[in-house]
């Protein structure tokens, strides 16, 4: 199998070589061999000694384009590689802001809504702020991700929003 | 004697203010909204009582309800941590009114210490330094010129009517400082119908130094030593330390001095801080007195051995300061993190919700102050303070070492924290080297860094998360399916594993 | 320069180790025997390894595995530990041919402080006090009559075929000592077919006091205070604090002076800890050198600010200790307990099993050196030290109270352990005016105390019992019956709640 | 309901008198009426507040004769008080050693058997020496509980016994 880690523009394989019976593994990893252990492997996790070291991951997502995975306490996303993954990837972006071609404008925060400062029907620019949150004692704007018009507002002043909710469509 | 303390608050230091009540015997009423039913100071407290809702104006901050709690509870002390109604004059008169014995200075002293700049004139009375400038607003453009002539440009005009940055305009020369005061006197009648301009000097690199003090009720005044606290963003400390790298003793003796002097000029009492600002040139600005306990008092407590909270109520006591100047040692150095839930690359944004998982570092020299526990919740109701990473060392490096070791060994399931910047700002060379100032972050790109630190940490790990995620698909396979052969073996092995 | 460390140990010792190791950026290497797979020490090591089955002699004293471990892992220095192979001469001798830098003294001294007799004999030549007797076996009665007088009554008579109490005399005057003598040879002519009787000084009211001592490949050597140990059971240390409520200024330097000159004597390299008996009259006695690392060394790091192992690698490393005796202060007062696995009542029995949950103590001036975590197990094949708990205070008082706080707060799930022990010890009068001996537990009926404190504990948690038993037997209606009314809403509001 | 706690020579009674919604409650604990408010609950253990007290009670055992529980960690049996339970108790006795009248002769520690000092069909008295027990590095004799013949030994040296295994019957 090929993976992607995070927005490294290269391909990494993997694959279990070889089940050597009592929860040891021969692994091959960016083309070497590596002896595995099981210490312990349910859904949410495993831990493991590979080769001689012993490594504590945590699954946090598994769909079938990509792993969330916290390794040693390091977050870490593994996509996993095919022809239509790598559009979507690349069209999501990397660095957690939804990409131009994206509908929705969603909130990166849990908050409060201070103020509403469009309306629907508005054009807006990206980078125009839509609304301003109030979450552990700050405002914080939240700013268009794209240029176009505002299509639907999912807000009210004094409304509570959670994170990743839908704050409005963007046409 | 107090014998049964209220703290009006919530968090690490609520956490803190009942550790000290257990360890001198004294019974400790927590109170809680309903955001906090679940909270650790709630379950460590002797008592608890619930009162309000979760916003802050409907629980924390209301005064009423809280005296309420107190005299219902018999408590005959409140202790007010840091925030909430901790430097809320009128609560502290409140408080004095219903001869609940408050944990802090007087509110008259609280009053004056939050005046900004009545403190400023008292404290140029008192012969402590403060910013150059105007001690009053200026009268006219060639008030502000002949004070500004005086200090030196390049100067700040500030508006009265701005705050957070805005009416702020920074000039170099005569000339300038003309054009904007014309500029923003217009601004300003248009906007508010008058005007209010101050000049105040402009500083540079500037560092925020503070010292501790302490004052007791028969007028013995001591400081405890010094905290750097100039690595911060957006105002706030994210990182502080004692001794500074740029105190020494001399130094140490003379500001603290200054500090000492600030506190009896304001007639305080109880333990307080005096903030100052350092320039490259060596001087020392007063900028105000924060009255009551700061939330970086561990680095104090871990080198000077002391227990602030326990000093606080037995000066509340009437008690006289157990301890002289001269006894006084500051003992190793001491480094704190502040562990906030927030995201450092989207502007340090909060960031709430469910942590399933904590894991709390230990070891020789760390002490970690916090409300965390696995399966809590970090609240978008309060601040972002989850946890207060300190360590101690012998020297500076230990301690940078042991906080270094700590950092990697805190784990905080479910929310963003701060840690990750602060494993790049421990192993930066101008940290090592003590190369301060409240601008730090911006001045070295620390930002920048952190990024090419976490993509070497990832890649660092990819061969453990590659090799867990072949794993695991195997895994998931041999559950679903219930093929022949070597399937079943490995579901087995899987099973006992 | 050392850079890989194997830890030939496991449990809180090792994890100990590791912690430095981290700090310093070094290297660690574990080693596990089957029952260790899931232990801390295995998951915190750089690399661990595997060395064989459950029993110590398969494992962690299996001196070739070990090394053998050490050569391919490419370890190259080796830290003992306490216990298992800490204080073998020949596994030090074994690590010096096969150059592993082994971080301890030299086989040649370590053989000399295993050997009592011999090291008696040159503690005598150097002047260092050790409990008054006959230096060698005592030639007949008349020679053990003239010794005795020398030394003064009581005196013990000692069968060298003995232990354990086994063929030891307590004889109060000449003629009860040749008698006893008489008695003594016949029993183990007897027995034995030969005879060697020793005769030694009755020492009552006995202090532990232990003198923490190091000393460079260089010659300079230090002490690093003193720790009393008194608080024993069979001869095991339960509790141990620095500084000795016995033990001034004066006495320290005196005594530490003893303990260099000790060091001296066998020319110790390395931390090691000098053990003296302190009788009423304030005599010291010098009774043996413990080649290694002490469970107790975190008081020691406490007082002094010292990282101990971190000192042992560096001399180790050849480097000369970094500090001078005067330059050492002894900082406060620090207590630790021994938090052990077993059972009081069942005259200290092991207790051992799964811990489903653990919750361990933490606050100002509180450190726990633990292999606990929730889910672990406590394994009968090793020693019942679970955890130590160590406090730091400004005075002894301080350090008490923390301690007892942190009893308190200390929970650990399925094993019966000497938690509540301590909290009686505590407590107690004598504990707080420093009235320690060895025989503290019997001769302050100390048992008989905790039965009375357990009862009142279980009394003041009677009402909490109680009302948790009842909700809890309607809760379990409630969800087996599914009856109308009233207790579908008490469901509803029970799986809410 | 009465209860009897540990083996305090006393009975005490507890009854749940109201509930007031919303997850609290009013209980009468020996003759006291206390608030009682549930803020978490299942089959293993329960947070309350009673009046103003936060406490986390754990069950650890629970028959009808009696309940085992940690309260904010201390542990303390109950006993349901009923007239039968009141004869098993007195002869179980409360110290943790079996009463005179038992079959079983128990280990309450784990550990591996060192020596078996007696055999099958011995007289034995109440405190002889049965066997020897090693366990973390101590060695630690068991004695008989009653005076009697040994019927079964249940012991091998060099095997491993648990806590509470049954080691002999003696008659």
């Amino acid at each position: 199998m090929e993976y992607k880690i995070e927005d490294i523009d290269k391909k990494f394989d993997a694959e279990v070589l070889q089940n050597l019976g009592n929860s040891e593994f021969v692994v091959k990893i960016k083309g070497k061999e590596r002896n595995l252990k099981i210490l312990n492997i349910t859904s949410k996790g495993i831990e493991f000694i590979l080769d001689q070291s012993y490594h504590f991951v945590k699954y946090l997502e598994d769909s079938t384009a990509k792993m969330r995975v916290v390794v040693d306490g390091v977050p870490i996303t593994l996509n996993r590689h095919h022809q239509l993954n790598e559009i979507v990837y690349k069209n999501v972006g990397g660095s957690g802001s939804e990409g131009d071609s994206q509908l929705y404008l969603k909130s990166q925060i849990p908050g409060k809504v201070v103020s509403v400062n469009v309306k629907e029907g508005d054009k807006v620019k990206k980078g125009d702020v839509i609304c301003v949150l109030e979450s552990m004692k700050m405002q914080v704007s939240i700013k268009g991700h794209k240029d176009g018009t505002v299509k639907k507002l999912k807000l009210k002043k004094g409304a509570s929003v959670a994170k990743n909710d839908i704050l409005a469509e963007i046409e | 004697m107090i014998e049964k303390i209220l703290i009006a608050n919530r968090g690490e230091i609520a956490l803190r203010v009942i550790k000290t009540c257990k360890i001198l015997g004294i019974k400790s009423v927590a109170v809680y909204s309903d955001e906090d039913v679940n909270s650790l100071h709630v379950k460590n407290a002797t008592e608890s009582y619930h009162i309000g809702e979760a916003s802050p104006a409907q629980s924390y901050l209301n005064q009423d309800k809280i005296i309420e709690v107190a005299l219902a509870s018999g408590a005959d002390a409140l202790h007010p941590g840091y925030g909430f109604l901790s430097e809320n004059a009128d609560f502290t008169i409140l408080c004095e009114k219903k001869k609940i014995n408050f944990i802090g200075p007087s509110g008259k002293a609280m009053h004056l210490c939050g005046d900004k700049m009545k403190c400023k004139a008292v404290m140029e009375k008192a012969n402590v330094p403060t910013v150059p400038g105007s001690s009053d607003l200026v009268k006219d453009v060639d008030d502000a010129v002949k004070i500004a002539s005086k200090i030196g440009y390049p100067v700040l005009l500030k508006s009265v009517f701005g705050g957070g940055g805005r009416g702020i305009r920074l000039v170099n020369n005569d000339n300038e400082l003309r054009e904007a005061f014309e500029a923003a006197t217009g601004e300003s009648m248009a906007a508010f119908g008058k005007s209010a301009l101050l000049v105040e000097k402009f500083l540079q690199k500037i560092r925020h130094i503070e010292f501790q003090i302490g004052r007791d009720s028969h007028g013995n005044a001591v400081h405890i030593f010094e905290r750097e606290c100039s690595i911060q963003r957006r105002n706030q400390k994210l990182i502080e330390m004692s001794p500074s790298p740029v105190v020494d003793q001399k130094i140490r003796d003379k500001i603290g001095e200054l500090a000492i002097k600030a506190a009896i000029a304001v007639d305080y009492e109880n333990l307080g801080t005096a903030e100052f600002l350092r320039i490259d040139d060596g001087s020392f600005y007063f900028i105000e007195i924060n009255a009551r306990l700061q939330v970086e008092h561990p680095v104090t407590e871990l080198v000077s051995g002391l227990d602030l909270v326990k000093l606080q109520i037995d000066i509340a006591n009437g008690e006289e300061i157990p301890f002289k100047q001269k006894d006084l040692v500051l003992n190793g150095c001491a480094i704190e993190c502040r562990i906030n839930a927030e995201d450092t690359f989207l502007d340090f944004a909060p960031s709430t919700g469910p942590v399933p998982d904590v894991k709390i570092p230990s070891g020789p020299g760390v002490r970690v102050d916090t409300y965390l526990y696995p399966g809590c919740s970090v609240s978008s109701f309060y601040d972002s303070l989850m946890a207060k990473l300190v360590t101690w060392g012998e020297t500076f490096d230990e301690s940078r070492r042991r906080m270094r070791t700590a950092l990697n060994d805190f784990y905080i399931e479910g929310v963003e924290t701060s840690i990750p910047l602060y494993k790049t700002i421990l192993e930066s060379k101008e940290f090592i080297e003590g190369k301060l100032s409240t601008d730090f972050l911006k001045r070295y790109k620390i930002l920048d860094r952190l990024k090419d630190d976490l993509k070497k940490e990832i890649l660092s790990k990819s061969d453990v998360a590659l090799a867990a995620a072949v794993i695991h698909s195997e895994y998931l396979k041999s559950r679903v399916k219930s093929s022949p052969g070597q399937n079943i073996r490995w579901k087995a092995q899987m099973d006992r594993a």
